[in-house]
């Protein structure tokens, strides 16, 4: 049962007036139609999905109805901070890096 | 029977009975007599009750054990009807007058039962038999189950409904105690002074714990007045709130407890208001867990006979509710602290036949001041084996070796009716096990004390492994100012000077988890380690040699702590036997995870308020009490609750569709259109905006025009649709369906937010502050005509697909010309506040021309005659628009390539043989598909049948007499003329032609009626 | 919006509601029992308010001509303070988000808009909810109120320091299975503002869950 | 092996149950493997069972980080059912509800299959539609099933409530009478007993730290004890399977959520079969022990934690209910959470991956108890020729690309 910190109300808030929103950071491809259908279903479906910390969009629906990002690690629930659209996260994930500079598919404009 | 257990005054302690109030009640049916302060189990042996239940696997007989939440054999059905409650703790039922309790397990009765199984006939059933055995021949394991299964289960549900209700309070605070005895009792007056928000939670009926029973003074004060004063100081602090009879059941994260407060099962009564029990939903900035401890039963041969108790149940039963339950101990111990009940049932006026300590040469105080009452203590001695039928009869007593691990003299045989057991204590890290700590092995406590803390918590007293008196009131003072100061309250300087106590100074326990006995033990007499599931040491030994190693396998194997229990008693005994039949240690050996629920909680509990009408939000209309007064009968459409159609008297579902679709399309219908959603949208890039989220452009929509678009995911997919209509300089006002409101808004938030922040448009819903009734049919304009005077409504003024602002009854409102109908429409909006002033207006104003209210049923009969889709029933989140045949409304020439687009081209979306949306006709004109029919080529084929596609919505059409159909049919767009087939599960198959999805009107001339 | 009310039938949320149910949960007597805090008959009383405007207002709060803009037109200043509101004896401004604010009022709809359109520029958007939403306010002991507020909602209502007669907090939150946004007030009193078609739901949540003190509702 | 029956029972039972053979070896690794399996729960084991037994590869281990069955095998509240909407996962689902038909007698190991019938009940117009949709296209493909009234389902479950009044009264249900529930850990040790009579290796408590590849091709596993060679290597990790991909560089389309369950006290029988209700979220099944076994919806977020938020069982108990009003007096013995692997159609993956020699099991979401033996059997085919098995060919990588889902959830809501 999260609590989590808006930003925006910049106050702890319970886990009820939210709803998650999927992986964070996801940029849209600007030229959808210069990718192969390989590179789009990257796009579409493939996600990081890490066991530790993870950079994730929230939306607080029941709230300010404002959309931010957390970062938390998804095997001890721990939210390590919280952050604006447009903000980097300041807690990185090495895995993270490890993992981009490993994948044997470009991630569309990623 | 008259409670012949039942002590009178003992001097130097104070019982928390009241021998002056009697209480009938009933236990299998017998009436008997308690007191006022027993618990159910207190006021069973003060009667002399011996046997309580019977055993699950082997149906032995069962007496009780011990006096709280660890008690694993007293399990009780209390009440009856539907008030009865499966499977509560004798232990922690409070007595209340009329109570009825009745033992779940033993028929014809408990003291005869014949089911019991004894002997080598129990060896029949070790554990994990059935997976050996019923498998042959296969077709017989349904009969076997059948038996399998009767013999399933504690008690048994009611088969009413719950009379009682419950309810939630979601409580916040700065610290959460758990458990009231000396350690969190101190904590919480710390806490509290300095002037955090506490919640003290205990789950018995009064604050003190384990002072309840104490016969130690604090501050020269008895320990119940001590707690007494306590607990009134903390009641005078308006930051504290004391919850007894309250269970802290689990422990969730970021500091999330719950706790279920039992507010009327102690009165015994239905609450007829308010709530039976109430759970407690807490957020708390700190936790103190001072939950304290279990004693750690001995097992030996047959130790499940009634009459072996906890010694510290013995010493609370004397203590607490005046009750000696037998006549000549035998103190079976390991440690100095268990000698505590032999000088209680000596004061008690009971006999001690001895203190058999299983250490070699016990030396501490409190063997000294035993010894000084005359009690024989037989040191390096174990009880081998208890002796008895339905009662114990005998200990046999050996003498064993330094480590506790065999036998070395003869035995001997005490006579006696109690023997109380203490292997030392385990401390009670269930919660702090439920926040993924790990617990650690001590050998110093011979227990597992909790592990490094994952949350904002500390475990004090008893539960940390703390067992004197005066660490636990130190602890816990430290820990309450502590807690306060992380929280933001105090300096986490101690206020209260620590109280004094007088204890014995302990000497070291032994460790002893299997008693051993003169036979090896898989052929001993059944050494029980889990009572509640008649697990043994040779049942563990067993699931060992069969090559299980991993204690969660054995656990499993065996069903170890698996009972409503929870091992609070034998788990690490069996843990350690495993240990020792692995050759390994106990850390190496691990421990499980403890799950929430700490004790069991009530289902409806959980549950709380939100059932029956309450179970879910209905969503009313404007017009919902007209809608009602006609009769309307509703469809639920998510939350909302919409007309479906409304019958005359003595009409049938079909004959009112009938009338309502004939009437519409031959003068003039009314619809309570107001769920659709709607949602206002403003700003610079609105239209920019909206043309990437529909297939279509809105970049050229004028003022006073609409425009229907179709929304998709990024895959392509159709995921909502509806009518958007620019209402001035960068201003529109969006329509979605009656269920994907929430949905498209959160959608279109989500991707300006975070992908286009630059774009600026904002977003508000309107759907509660327009009410919208839509006038459809020939003589629409006419009715509107009437009630509405400042519109030029000829055809060519206010021209399809248009909007105007206007007066409608008085009332200022905003029309829409679209159809859903394909009949001249108007959809006259209004705020809701005139909803049904406007609603009335109309059917008024439509009286000459027989306006006729319709349900969604109609409604869907109607479009479905001219072939307009209904997201959600005729897609599936696997139809793009071309699929529906709506190449129309994706624009080939956007700019930006709106989402969904490239999903659009992916190969799988522009393969040939999509299912495509055609219109269905049955050759035989008055037989209506099924809606959900699969559709099939060839009827005669064999199963599995390769199926082309199925039909997603089906009517009869009144006004085309014969059904009509929607279907979806792979490669269906070109193969119009084509026969197909519907095989039904009623044997009939049902064949029609492919036809065009447009059944009626296709120009769209009538909505252009003069 | 037209405001010739006279002759129109108008019909608030909870009018309904009134009509259809009996609109009272009684204290139940349990006998001998310290459960119940059955002293006065009605702990709770929840009153609906009389039609207002209720506008829903976005805008870039951090902007300078934004927030005198909207305070010159409503005579108090823009709450930008997260969970706080504004009022004086006509408005009530609402905090609901970086961006946007409630406004409650007892001035014309339309005349309020248009008011406040002519003072904003820029990026704004002004929403009429007038229709959509209606407030009732909760007042009785004050236990019963925190514990109604405890039983319908997570948010935690007892942090607030209590407010004055221009301001107060508030927060947009769950209510039961619904949501609202509550505000605690100078006279101890709570207001819900709620959307219209949950109205009927929040009514019965109420009664019931106000069965144990004694819950009235006022239309 | 030594077969079990009654009569083994009463020989051991004679000598003290003193002489049991063990279920299965606890060998060290070998240095190199035909073909290692990741995973021990039961897919895992299923798949090494049927490589060996079907295949004759049995130069197989199976590596697992715990102890056998341990992951969601130990989880999940057993339901078994065979009647999804399309023909690609009926298919696959009914191989599986085939071969759990005769899966005692094929192991030697009573599973404890039970067919007590699975109904699916709906509460609204288009929750009908979908069951009639469903259950016709499952009878036209050779799966049992019939669409109930209200009145069949209080026969079928005497103490569900078909009353019209409450908010989301039952209006029917689809009835699959060959679907029920099986004890879950037995089929874990079935399995791994057959697995390792036929001579594959099974290796608890060692974890695959990486998988390492030379140009593009498997050579093995890192594990905590070790480097372990292999030809080929199987991954079978449920609620893991994006953090063993992470090891070969690869990304999946999954997402790992919560999955939450609970179990009541043991109550005497009262509930002969498994109901399941997606539109009020919750199902409930009645076990030989007695318990009520209830399952929740998937959490909204991501998460290893094998534990998920307290509102979603608010949520389910409250549905529970509302089916049974009768059980609100019953009380929640022990509540738990697991790790599913969701992917974007509600369908499995099986499928080769563009490392040669590597392979996944995986994204069975809330549903891969049922298809254990299935999942296992065209797997072990997958891997021994290297080319999906015809039953798996849809349930391939590819179709994330093409676009080619089987949009199992857009149909049934969730499909546990």
């Amino acid at each position: 049962m999260l609590l989590i910190h808006c930003p925006h109300c910049r106050e702890d808030r319970e886990e009820e007036e939210f709803s998650y929103s999927g992986e964070a950071h996801i940029v849209r491809p600007v030229e959808p139609e210069a990718l192969s259908d390989k590179e789009w279903g990257d796009y579409l479906f493939f996600r990081k999905n890490p066991r530790g910390i993870h950079h994730e969009m929230w939306y607080h629906g029941i709230g300010c109805r404002r959309y931010f990002y957390a970062t938390r690690n998804t095997l001890s629930y721990e939210i390590l901070e919280t952050y604006m659209v447009g903000e980097k996260p300041q807690v990185i994930a090495a895995i993270d890096v490890a993992i981009d500079a490993h994948r044997d598919t470009p991630r569309g404009t990623l | 029977m008259n409670q012949v257990n039942r002590l009178s005054a003992v001097e130097g302690t104070r019982t928390r009975i009241d021998g002056t109030v009697p209480i009938n009640f009933t236990f299998n049916g017998k009436q008997l007599q308690g007191v006022a302060g027993d618990t159910l189990a207190s006021a069973l042996l003060a009667n002399g009750v011996k046997v309580v239940g019977r055993s699950f696997k082997y149906s032995r007989p069962r007496g009780i054990v011990g006096h709280g939440a660890e008690e694993p054999n007293a399990i009780m059905q209390i009440g009856s009807g539907a008030a009865t409650v499966p499977n509560l703790k004798a232990t922690q039922v409070e007595l209340y007058e009329g109570l009825e309790a009745a033992s779940v397990n033993g028929w014809p009765s408990v003291n005869f039962d014949l089911m019991s199984i004894s002997g080598w006939f129990g060896r029949l059933m070790p554990p994990g038999f059935y997976y050996k055995t019923f498998m042959y021949p296969a077709k017989l394991w349904m009969t076997y189950e059948h038996f399998i299964r009767k013999a399933a289960g504690l008690g048994s549900t009611p088969v009413q409904s719950d009379p009682d209700s419950y309810d939630k309070l979601n409580q916040h605070c700065d610290v959460l105690v758990v458990g009231a005895g000396p350690a969190g009792l101190v904590a919480a007056r710390e806490a509290a002074r300095a002037g955090a928000r506490v919640i003290v939670a205990d789950e018995q009926n009064e604050f003190g714990g384990s002072l309840l029973a104490s016969t130690q003074t604090i501050d020269g004060q008895l320990a119940v007045d001590w707690v007494a004063d306590l607990v009134a100081e903390l009641n005078g602090f308006d930051n504290v709130q004391t919850l007894p009879r309250s269970t802290v059941f689990g422990y969730y994260d970021h500091n999330f407890l719950g706790i279920l407060e039992r507010r009327t099962d102690h009165l015994g009564i239905s609450a007829a208001a308010g709530s039976r029990q109430r759970m407690h939903r807490v957020r708390a900035k700190q936790v103190i867990l001072a939950a304290g401890a279990f004693e750690r039963p001995l097992v030996f041969a047959h130790n499940d006979i009634p009459g072996v108790m906890q010694a510290s149940s013995v010493s609370t039963y004397v203590n607490r509710y005046g009750v000696a339950p037998g006549s000549r101990l035998v103190l079976f111990t390991t440690n100095d602290n268990a000698y505590q009940t032999a000088i209680d049932w000596h004061r008690a006026g009971r006999q001690v036949v001895a203190i058999v300590d299983s250490r070699s040469q016990p030396k501490g105080d409190i063997v000294a001041a035993v010894k000084g009452l005359g009690i024989e203590v037989m040191a390096g001695h174990g009880v081998i084996e208890a002796q008895g039928g339905k009662r114990v009869k005998r200990a046999l007593v050996a003498r064993l070796n330094a480590q506790g691990a065999d036998i070395v003299g003869p035995v001997e045989t005490l006579a006696c009716d109690l023997i109380a057991c203490s292997g030392g204590w385990s401390p009670a890290i269930h919660l702090s096990s439920h926040t993924g700590a790990k617990p650690v092995w001590d050998d110093s406590i011979v227990g597992f004390r909790p592990g490094k803390s994952k949350q904002q918590e500390r475990s004090v007293g008893a539960c940390a492994g703390t067992y004197a008196l005066s660490g636990c009131l130190d602890d816990g003072a430290r820990a309450g100012a502590e807690a306060a100061k992380l929280a933001g309250h105090g300096d986490g300087k101690l206020y209260f000077p620590s109280a004094a106590v007088e204890e014995y100074k302990e000497q070291p326990q032994q460790a002893l988890f299997l008693v051993p006995h003169s036979k090896k033990t898989s052929r001993a007499p059944s050494q029980f380690v889990d009572m509640q599931l008649d697990v043994s040491a040779s049942g563990i030994e067993l699931a060992v040699r069969e090559g299980f190693e991993s204690v969660e396998h054995i656990k499993r194997y065996t069903a170890m702590g698996f009972g409503t229990d929870q091992g609070k008693l034998g788990n690490i005994n069996g843990m350690a036997i495993l240990a020792n039949a692995l050759g390994q240690s106990i850390p190496e050996t691990g421990t499980t995870i403890f799950r929430p629920s700490y004790t069991p909680t009530t289902f409806g509990a959980i549950a709380g308020r939100d059932i029956g009408e309450l179970f879910d939000p209905e969503r009313y209309t404007a017009m919902h009490r007209w809608h009602a007064e006609q009769g309307a009968e509703f469809e639920d459409v998510g939350q909302w609750k919409r007309p479906w159609y409304f019958p005359h008297v003595g009409e049938s579902m079909h004959q009112a569709v009938n009338r309502e679709c004939l009437a519409v399309r031959k003068s003039v219908g009314i619809l309570d259109a107001s769920t659709l959603g709607k949602i206002d949208i403003q700003g610079p890039d609105a239209a920019e905006f909206i043309t990437r989220m529909y297939t279509n452009s809105y970049l050229k929509l004028a003022l006073g025009k609409c425009r229907y678009g179709v929304m998709l995911k990024e895959d392509g997919m159709i995921f909502d649709d509806g009518v958007c209509a620019c209402l001035g300089d960068n201003h529109y006002l969006m329509f979605t369906t009656t269920g994907g409101a929430a949905g498209v808004l959160a959608w279109l938030e989500l991707w300006q937010q975070t992908e286009w922040p630059h774009l600026n448009v904002y977003f508000t819903s309107v759907t509660d502050h327009w009410t919208t009734a839509t006038i459809t049919g020939p003589n629409a304009r006419k009715v509107l005509a009437k009630v509405c005077g400042d519109i030029e409504l000829a055809n060519d003024e206010f021209k399809f697909m248009d909007w105007r602002d206007g007066t409608v009854a008085g009332v200022a409102a905003r029309i829409f010309r679209i159809s859903f109908t394909g009949e001249l429409t108007y959809e006259i909006n209004v705020p809701a506040h005139y909803g049904r002033h406007i609603w009335e207006a109309l059917i008024a104003a439509g009286e000459e021309f027989g306006i006729t209210p319709y349900g969604t049923e109609t409604m869907h009969v109607l479009r479905a005659e001219k072939g307009f889709i209904i997201v959600g029933q005729d897609t599936d989140g696997s139809m793009t628009p071309a699929d529906m045949n709506m190449d129309w409304v994706v624009g080939k020439n956007k700019t930006f390539s709106f989402i969904g687009k490239r999903s659009l081209q992916r190969s799988d979306s522009v393969r040939e043989n999509r299912k495509q949306l055609v219109g269905l006709k049955t050759i035989d004109a008055n037989t209506v598909l099924p809606e959900g029919a699969q559709v099939v080529f060839d009827a005669k084929q064999a199963i599995p049948m390769s199926m082309q596609g199925h039909v997603t919505s089906s009517y009869y059409s009144a006004n085309l007499g014969h059904s009509i159909a929607l279907a979806v049919v792979k490669g269906g767009h070109s193969r119009e003329g084509q026969i197909v087939h519907c095989p039904l599960a009623d044997g009939r198959t049902i064949a029609a032609e492919i036809v065009s999805s447009v059944f009626y009107d296709p120009k769209g001339e009538r909505q252009n009626v003069e | 919006m037209s405001n010739k009310l006279s002759s129109i039938k108008v019909e608030s949320p909870l009018q309904y509601f009134h009509r259809r149910t009996s609109h009272q949960s009684q204290v139940a007597a349990v006998n001998g029992t310290e459960l119940f805090n059955g002293d006065a008959e009605f702990a709770l009383v929840v009153k609906e308010a009389p039609i207002c405007t209720h506008l829903n207002l976005r805008g870039d709060g951090r902007d300078d001509g934004f927030s005198a803009g909207v305070s010159e037109v409503l005579g108090i200043p823009l709450p930008t303070e997260p969970g706080h509101y504004h009022c004086n004896h006509e408005h009530s401004l609402y905090w609901l988000g970086p961006d946007e604010w409630m406004l409650v009022s007892q001035a014309g709809a339309l005349t309020l808009e248009a008011a406040l359109r002519q003072r904003l520029t820029g990026h704004i958007s002004i929403v009429d909810l007038s229709g959509g939403q209606t407030l009732i306010n909760m007042r009785g002991s004050n236990t019963a109120v925190q514990t109604m507020l405890k039983k319908s909602s997570v948010y935690d209502f007892a942090g607030w320091p209590s407010a004055q007669t221009d301001k107060g907090c508030c927060v947009q939150t769950t209510f039961a299975k619904a949501t609202a946004v509550v505000s605690n007030k100078s006279d101890g009193s709570f207001d819900l503002i709620i959307r219209r078609s949950f109205a009927d739901y929040i009514a019965r949540w109420l009664l019931d869950a106000g069965q144990e003190f004694g819950c009235r509702i006022e239309g | 092996m030594k077969k079990y029956s009654g009569f083994s029972l009463l020989k051991n039972a004679l000598s003290y149950h003193e002489n049991w053979q063990k279920i299965w070896r606890s060998p060290k690794p070998k240095a190199d493997y035909d073909v290692i399996i990741v995973g021990g729960g039961g897919h895992g084991l299923a798949t090494a069972y049927y490589l060996a037994k079907v295949h004759g590869i049995t130069n197989v281990a199976v590596i697992e980080k715990g102890y056998l069955g341990g992951g969601n095998t130990a989880r999940n509240t057993t339901i078994i059912r065979s009647n999804y909407l399309w023909d690609e996962a009926a298919q696959l689902y009914d191989l599986s509800l085939k071969l759990w038909e005769g899966l005692s007698q094929e192991l030697n190991y009573n599973v404890m299959f039970s067919q007590r019938g699975v109904l699916n009940l709906g509460h609204n117009l288009q929750d009908m539609r979908d069951i009639e949709r469903r259950v016709n296209a499952n009878r036209l493909n050779g799966i049992d099933g019939e669409v109930v009234t209200p009145e069949r389902i209080k026969e079928i479950a005497p103490l569900i409530n078909i009353s019209r009044d409450c908010r989301y009264p039952i209006l029917g249900a689809s009835w699959q009478p060959r679907g029920g529930t099986a004890r879950h850990d037995a089929v874990a040790w079935g399995y791994a007993r057959g697995a390792d009579a036929l001579g594959v290796d099974l290796i608890q408590e060692t974890e695959v730290t990486g998988i390492r590849r030379k140009n593009g091709v498997v050579v093995g596993v890192e594990t905590t004890k070790g480097f372990i060679g292999a030809r080929k290597v199987a991954c079978v990790t449920a609620g893991n399977s994006g953090v063993v991909a992470a090891m070969a560089g690869l990304r999946l389309p999954v997402e790992s959520r919560p999955l939450q369950a609970l179990v009541s006290e043991p109550v005497k029988p009262c509930l002969d079969t498994v109901v399941m209700s997606n539109a009020v979220h919750g199902y409930i099944s009645q076990s030989d022990k007695g318990d009520l076994v209830v399952g929740a919806g998937v959490d909204g977020y991501n998460g290893y934690g094998q534990r998920g938020s307290m509102h979603v069982i608010e949520h389910t108990l409250q549905a529970i209910c509302e089916l049974f009003p009768a059980f609100s007096r019953v009380r929640m013995n022990r509540q738990w959470g697991g790790v599913v692997d969701t992917t974007p159609d509600a369908c499995p993956i099986i499928s080769k991956t563009s490392v040669q020699g590597l392979y996944f099991n995986c994204g069975w979401g809330t549903g891969g108890f049922k298809a254990t033996p299935g999942s296992g059997y065209v797997f072990a085919d997958t891997v021994a020729n290297d080319h999906p098995h015809p039953l798996a060919e849809a349930f391939d990588l590819e179709r994330f690309n093409t676009g080619a889902l089987i949009d199992e959830h857009g149909a049934a809501g969730v499909a546990h």
